[in-house]
């Protein structure tokens, strides 16, 4: 199981707009910072595609400067109980 | 009054007298372990440190000449009171007999002793024989050491310090030194430790070379090769001159070696042994005893020969068929 | 024949003692080498071993201490062990681990006074002088004072009060009205006692005291501190500065040594000259 | 309510790669998502609830972690407004403090023979027969009063059994404690252990404000220019005030501390001002900057003229020591609290002899510093905050001196408003909610009634549901007399909870060891461990404490902060509360009332003091479901709540906020919100009114009750509505010397007090290993002079002697105080260095607390 989190730089104002394009890719899901162009996501593993392909077509996106990506996992999935 | 004695008799004397230096030397190794380790204990003082350097009744300092010199020897200069103690050492020992050290105050002896009774007890014989003149070896090779390499190494192995310190401030590894010593001298060389490797003990029989104190065999004509006397000694080699008048040798053992424990004297049941005080001269005499015992002696010698001249005359005189008057 | 067997027999008596010469020779320098090697690991001190105060360089120390304990025996407080055979540290010498307890810096330097050679140094008279290791702030995400918590045992407890280790204020940024109290080791007068890394209170201690050249850094021979300089000197080591004069509007003064430009606050909110304020307009 | 469903892994890790990138972006993320990622960054097991600090009066907020029944983890509440996540080294620990391995766990009895016994060992009993026991002694007790009352009016009721309580006791403790003894049975000896330490600040409030309790809050400590520390070490005993000072003394440009103690301490690193004054001078320094004001016309005349009258005090009183001391029998006017008016220009003829000049000779301070200090307080542009705990209040004019500063605010006006305030810091975590607010001293009764005025007796009986005439209108006595009667005979019970007097109380060998030893006498303890007063008991009852109960502290700033019990309290330990409701079931009201007064009440005749005092259809009001729940939904237990049947601790509190919130009070100012809202908060600060805390008091706009009291004032102007004519009160107290000086026997001034790194008597935190390793042991503070002229070095064991006692200690002459040639400072935690075998029973006249700073030793080379 890969999961990541990546920050998107948008042109400026492109924010909102990006946000659902960027959505739209398989396994995405965008968190926050539409507002400030800034784009929250995580990127994860589905069925269709491995989170690395998804992190590659990123910048291919209309409307994206840049992505970073700051936080990998890399492990198995276990669930934990949570209460 | 004198029994005919021999090995295989048992001993006629009480058991106290056969053993009382060596009941002496144990109260006297034991006391001074006690010295250092008892008061402590109730949160006292009476001796500080160890055989190594100590502090008796914060006035009188004693610290072993051996370490004093390697510690030099690696280029550092001692405190006075490093200085002061060696000198008190030397001296007592010189005066004492140098190997006196190693038979009424190191802690070893008490393990070597130990090891040299169970073999007997146990007739070990097996072991091989190495030369007692390896110790000077190592004392040079001891005293080397620091010259080469700036540090103590003999202080690493050391047992004669090792045990005493690890009996007073703790061992950690330092008892399998001791059993290897123990298990050498019980398996390996009799009396190997002491008699043959022992640097320490040679460096204090090289102290002790010209000391005043000596056992001696002044009735040594009552001997009866019993051997009880060859038997318990550590160093047995020191002996048969005294005993034997080898080579015209005094009554004197005056080899270095000699410890001094005085375990010949109080096994010999013909109390052929003793102690002697005075300078030793050339032959195992004391200079004192030499003028007196010389012309005896010559005297002795005189009329030997004198008689074996007579006896020879005789035969000649039988063999040439002439009669002497 | 006999002569022979004479000369022959004299001739494997001098053999076999000159080979046993040999052999025993060289069973002797073997033995001498294995302990010379051996020496040299046995002597390495590791660094959570330090020295009682006065102990000379490591080599050096190693080669004067005779192993005795007398300053083991003469320490008040208890704190110097000497090491066993099987420790990491060279068998027979003393040393104290500043966790288990650190030294208490007595006045009257007992341990040093007892040491029958120069292993510590006699020379040592004032034990602020002590120089057995030195203390070092080794975790400031653990030590709860960099979070702002009140703790300041290590900085309490210094028997250099104040110049071992000081105080740093700094303003919590996170909590916004407290202050930081951050401790500081200064290097040329902690003496390495460790009472501090004893007293962390923190399940391992992040203010550990450590063998001096394991943590001191040295600035470059050729640099000096220019401030230091002229406090030293007593003044500029080269021509004082000339006067400086500024062109400046009015109400504002220009500290040249310190703060900069400063805005005077004037006696009135009004320049002197009356012009001045019905030329500028101000808030109309 | 956060969301509890399952989440799974996959959603965890999601949650805090998006929190990775929030945080390297700058992007504030949605908080159900910051929540998810939170949540599972603690361990989830361990349940997390607030509670205050178990240590000083700051009041600091931390989070008690605990997880099968067992508080294992703990940090500081980055909620909280006092101490923003951060704790002191003692706070750190809290947690350990529980699990002391010698915690006590059975009730403790004195045997012999199976028999009590007063020379016998201690042997485990069960809490019956430990309650039996006390009960018979109890009652005989109160039955000898009974027969000695016979015939008086209450105003001259004496009592046989006393109780000695704490700032330490939950609001509800005090309160249970102070209904048992005054209402139940009749006797006013309930003292806390506050009277050592808040009893002179609490007299001089009554006298200059005629309400207690400080006007100002921590909120003072962001807006001061100037802070002035009157004995008062908060560098160690007030850390995380202290660290607030310190970000101010950092950040605001210009501002500036001034500290004043008799020795160097720890605050001195900070201070611009540094004062060592001669012991006893503050009176005269106070004096002084009056007198500075006065002369250089730097007094506000508007607010003296509105707000200020002028007394003055009755002098030559004496020291608080046993009548026939000679030191009683020298004074005028021995324990005389009288004042009689006076004028500004009477006044201002009082302070005119302190001079700079008499005043920096007299004090030992030179001139200069005396300036600056003087000029600080004068300079009408300077927010002056003045901050103080035992070296005013522990001190033979501890009200004087109290007093004199606040004659200083007052002159300049600088008092209730942010930045300028007098503030009398408290030492224990609830010297100010319980036994000042709760008033557990021999005087009080809740809410800042007196037992002294028939009108607050008569209130109190009302809400209490009492015959009229049924409280003692005699006060009765203090901590240090307890002692003395008990030593006399006089006082033959008493029982001593939360606290540690046999190592507190002033003269040991003398006085407390006496006392509590004569046969004549039963003794009870209750305490989590075996401490210094335990040995000296008779009976030991082994206690809950902290978040073992549910509970309530009022800090010093006037903030009630409750928790609830987090963990069970080992073996048979029961907290105070339940000890004292307990208690009260073995005492018919005939044991403890005459006839003539149960035929008032006929409807009371042969029940328990339990069903008077505590079933009485108030405290029981309120059902316990068998749970307490938070607003998260976690229950807890309630142990006293479970064994009585009903929410006990609510329904003591609903009771008692009738004495200060009620309709119909007799002192308006410090109205309390209704019981859950302070489970619900981080504390509020009293007066609460509509919802609302009151952070500056006396003020208009801050406080409510000015408009209330007085309709005309003036847009942000002031009214001191605790006194009837609402001003407050300039009270003239000249400079007396101490009781005790050196001399030539005894050529040492002593001093005691604390460290940071230990608390009070050290029971708990001496129990913490790292704190223990820390500060092992108590020494002897002294110069390196004093300790060369003695040829005493540093670390050396040393006897320090006074004409009491004498202890061993080792001297330390480079620790964190520096003491003056000519005084020594021993701190008093130490269990095994009984510094209070030293220290003399001298008192403050008025308030009846010791002076532990001074007294006169000597030390010698052992």
């Amino acid at each position: 199981m890969n999961i990541c989190g990546c920050v998107v730089h948008t042109h400026p104002g492109a924010g909102a707009d990006v946000a659902p394009r960027l959505a739209a890719l398989p396994g995405v899901e965008v968190h926050a910072g539409t507002e400030a162009d800034k784009l929250v996501i995580t990127v994860e593993d589905t069925g269709e595609s491995l989170a690395a392909d998804t992190l590659g077509s990123l910048s291919r996106v209309p409307g994206v400067i840049n992505a970073v990506l700051v936080y990998h996992y890399g492990g198995d999935e276990a669930a934990i109980p949570v209460a | 009054m004198i029994q005919p004695s021999s090995p295989s008799t048992a001993p006629a004397r009480p058991w106290l007298q056969r053993h009382r230096w060596l009941l002496l030397r144990r109260f006297n190794q034991l006391g001074i372990l006690a010295m250092f380790i008892l008061p402590p204990l109730f949160g006292g003082m009476f001796a500080a440190g160890n055989l190594s350097s100590s502090m008796t009744l914060d006035i009188l300092p004693l610290t072993d000449p051996l370490l004093l010199a390697q510690s030099m020897l690696t280029g550092s200069w001692p405190a006075l009171t490093g200085f002061i103690g060696a000198g008190l050492v030397v001296v007592f020992y010189a005066l004492l007999g140098g190997r006196v050290f190693c038979s009424w105050v190191c802690p070893v002896n008490l393990v070597t002793d130990f090891a040299a009774w169970l073999r007997r007890r146990l007739g070990i014989r097996a072991g091989g024989r190495i030369s007692r003149s390896l110790r000077w070896w190592m004392l040079g090779l001891v005293l080397l050491l620091p010259l080469v390499t700036g540090a103590m190494v003999w202080e690493y192995v050391n047992p004669v310090s090792m045990l005493h310190r690890g009996l007073i401030f703790g061992f950690g590894w330092a008892w399998l030194i001791l059993a290897a010593v123990f298990l050498y001298d019980l398996l390996v060389v009799p009396r190997g430790w002491c008699g043959h490797l022992c640097p320490v003990g040679a460096c204090y029989a090289l102290i002790g070379t010209r000391a005043p104190v000596h056992i001696a065999a002044p009735r040594r004509e009552r001997c009866d090769d019993c051997m009880d006397c060859f038997t318990v000694c550590p160093e047995p080699q020191v002996i048969k001159p005294a005993l034997k008048a080898a080579g015209g040798h005094g009554p004197v053992i005056d080899s270095i070696d000699c410890t001094k424990c005085g375990r010949c004297i109080e096994v010999c049941d013909r109390e052929v042994f003793g102690l002697a005080l005075g300078w030793v001269g050339k032959q195992g005499f004391l200079n004192r005893d030499r003028d007196a015992h010389a012309p005896a002696e010559r005297r002795k010698n005189a009329l030997q020969l004198r008689e074996t001249r007579a006896a020879s005359l005789r035969r000649e005189a039988q063999d040439n068929n002439v009669s002497i008057p | 024949m006999a002569i022979d067997m004479q000369s022959k027999r004299n001739g494997v008596g001098r053999r076999d003692f000159l080979t046993g010469l040999a052999r025993t020779a060289a069973g002797v320098g073997l033995i001498g080498l294995g302990l010379g090697l051996y020496s040299r690991r046995a002597a390495s001190l590791p660094a959570w071993a330090l020295r009682p105060p006065g102990a000379l360089p490591e080599d050096d120390f190693d080669g004067a201490c005779i192993r005795c304990g007398l300053c083991v025996r003469d320490c008040p407080f208890d704190m110097l062990h000497l090491a066993r055979l099987g420790q990491d540290i060279p068998t027979g010498t003393p040393y104290f681990i500043a966790r288990e307890a650190g030294c208490e810096m007595c006045e009257d330097i007992p341990c040093v006074k007892a040491c029958p050679t120069q292993a510590l140094d006699h020379g040592l008279t004032d034990i602020n002088d002590a120089d057995m290791g030195l203390a070092i702030v080794s975790d400031q995400d653990a030590c709860i004072a960099f979070q702002g918590l009140r703790c300041e045992v290590c900085f309490n407890i210094c028997p250099i009060r104040g110049e071992a280790i000081s105080l740093d204020y700094q303003r919590n940024q996170r909590s916004g009205k407290h202050a930081l109290f951050i401790p500081v080791v200064h290097a040329d007068h902690c003496t390495g006692c460790g009472k501090c890394e004893e007293a962390c209170i923190l399940e391992e201690a992040a203010i550990k005291v450590l063998p001096r050249h394991l943590i001191q850094g040295k600035l470059g021979e050729h640099y000096r501190l220019g401030w230091e300089q002229r406090q030293r000197a007593g003044g500029a080591l080269v021509t004082p500065d000339a006067e400086h004069r500024y062109n400046l509007p009015e109400g504002m003064r220009y500290d040249h040594g310190g703060e900069g430009l400063i805005e005077a606050p004037g006696d009135a909110p009004f320049p002197s000259d009356p012009l001045d304020t019905l030329n500028r307009g101000g808030s109309l | 309510m956060t969301d509890t469903r399952p989440m799974s892994r996959r959603d965890f890790i999601k949650s805090q790669a998006a929190v990775a990138a929030a945080s390297v972006a700058g992007v504030t993320l949605p908080a159900s998502l910051l929540a998810k990622a939170q949540d599972q960054a603690a361990d989830p097991d361990i349940r997390w609830d607030k509670a205050p600090c178990r240590f000083c009066g700051t009041g600091c907020s931390v989070l008690v972690g605990s997880k099968d029944g067992r508080v294992i983890a703990s940090q500081g509440d980055p909620d909280a407004p006092v101490n923003r996540g951060l704790n002191c080294i003692k706070g750190y620990f809290l947690p350990k403090i529980l699990y002391g391995q010698d915690r006590l766990t059975q009730p403790l009895l004195r045997k012999w023979n199976g028999k009590y016994d007063k020379d016998g060992d201690f042997e485990a009993v069960s809490w019956d027969e430990a309650f039996d026991v006390m009960a018979e002694h109890w009652k005989r007790a109160l039955k000898r009063s009974m027969e000695e009352n016979k015939g008086k009016s209450v105003d001259e009721m004496t009592s046989r059994v006393g109780m000695f309580g704490s700032g330490q006791w939950t609001v509800w403790e005090g309160y249970a404690a102070s209904k048992l003894l005054k209402a139940g049975m009749r006797s006013n000896n309930l003292d806390p252990n506050a009277r050592h330490c808040m009893a002179s600040a609490v007299g001089a409030f009554i006298r200059a404000f005629g309400i207690d309790e400080p006007m100002g809050c921590y909120d003072d400590l962001e807006h001061a220019d100037v802070f002035v520390l009157w004995g008062a070490n908060m560098a160690e005993m007030h850390p995380i005030l202290w660290s607030r000072l310190t970000d101010t003394r950092l950040s605001k440009p210009g501002c500036e501390v001034h500290v004043l103690s008799t020795f160097e301490h720890r605050c001195y690193e900070l201070a611009d001002n540094p004062i060592i004054f001669a012991p006893q001078t503050d009176l005269a320094i106070l004096n002084y900057i009056a007198n500075h004001i006065i002369q250089t016309e730097a007094y506000d005349k508007d607010f003296i003229d509105k707000h200020v009258q002028f007394e003055t005090a009755t002098t030559d009183i004496g020291y608080g020591l046993r009548p026939d001391h000679p030191l009683e029998q020298q004074a005028a006017n021995p324990g005389v609290g009288a004042k009689h008016p006076s004028s500004f220009e009477a006044f201002a003829r009082q302070v005119e002899p302190y001079t700079l000049e008499y005043v920096s000779e007299l004090s030992g301070v030179p001139k200069e510093n005396l300036l600056r200090l003087a000029r600080a307080y004068a300079d009408p542009k300077k927010k002056v905050s003045s901050y103080w705990t035992m070296g005013f209040n522990q001190h033979t004019r501890g009200v004087w001196v109290n007093g004199n500063l606040y004659n200083v605010h007052l002159l300049m006006g600088k008092i209730s408003e942010p930045g300028n305030s007098p503030f009398s810091l408290t030492g224990q975590p609830s010297a100010c909610g319980t036994a000042r607010e709760v008033g557990t001293f021999a005087h009080r009764l809740p809410a800042d009634l007196v037992v002294k005025k028939p009108e607050h007796r008569a209130f109190s009986e009302q809400v209490w549901k009492l015959p009229e005439g049924t409280l003692n209108g005699k006060v009765g006595y203090h901590a240090v007399l307890m002692h003395r009667m008990m030593k006399d005979g006089l006082m033959n019970c008493y029982w001593q909870l939360c606290n540690n007097n046999m190592q507190a109380a002033p003269n040991l060998n003398e006085e407390s060891y006496p006392g509590w030893r004569n046969p004549d006498v039963f003794v009870t303890v209750s305490d989590p461990y075996p401490t210094v007063s335990a040995q000296a008991a008779d009976l030991v009852l082994p206690t809950s404490m902290w978040v073992e109960k549910e509970g309530a502290y009022g800090n010093a700033e006037r903030r009630t902060q409750f928790w609830r019990e987090q963990t069970d309290a080992p073996g048979e330990s029961k907290s105070d509360l339940w000890q004292i409701m307990e208690f009260s079931k073995r005492f018919t009201v005939e044991d403890v009332w005459p006839p003539a007064l149960i035929e008032t009440a006929p409807e009371y005749a042969g029940k328990t003091l339990y069903e008077i005092l505590f079933a009485n259809g108030e405290v029981d009001r309120f059902p316990y479901e068998g749970k307490v729940m938070d607003a998260r939904g976690n229950a807890y237990r309630n142990h006293e709540s479970e064994h009585f049947g009903y929410y006990v601790q609510k329904g003591l509190f609903e009771e008692y906020r009738k004495f200060n919130s009620g309709p119909d009070i007799i002192k308006k100012g410090h109205e309390m919100a209704p019981f859950q809202a302070y489970h619900e908060s981080r504390g509020l600060r009293w007066p609460v009114i509509d919802g609302k805390e009151t952070l500056w008091r006396f003020r208009e706009g801050y406080d409510p009750h000015v408009a209330a009291f007085n309709p005309e004032v003036e847009k942000g102007d002031v009214y001191f509505y605790g006194n009837a004519n609402g001003r407050a009160n300039i009270i003239f107290a000249p400079y007396e010397p101490a009781a005790e000086s050196p001399d030539a026997e005894y050529d040492l001034w002593l001093c005691t007090g604390r460290v940071l790194e230990h608390w009070h008597s050290g029971s708990m935190t001496r129990r913490v290993p790292e704190l223990y390793r820390a500060v092992p042991d108590a020494v002897i503070y002294m110069s390196k002079d004093d300790a060369k002229a003695r040829r005493l070095r540093d670390g050396q064991m040393a006897l320090i002697k006074t004409r009491r006692g004498q202890i061993k200690a080792r001297v330390e002459t480079r620790g964190r105080n520096r003491p003056p040639n000519g005084l020594v400072f021993v701190p008093w935690f130490d269990a095994n260095r009984l510094v209070n075998k030293l220290t003399l029973d001298a008192t403050d006249p008025l308030s009846k607390e010791t002076d532990y700073k001074k007294c006169a030793c000597r030390v010698e080379r052992v």
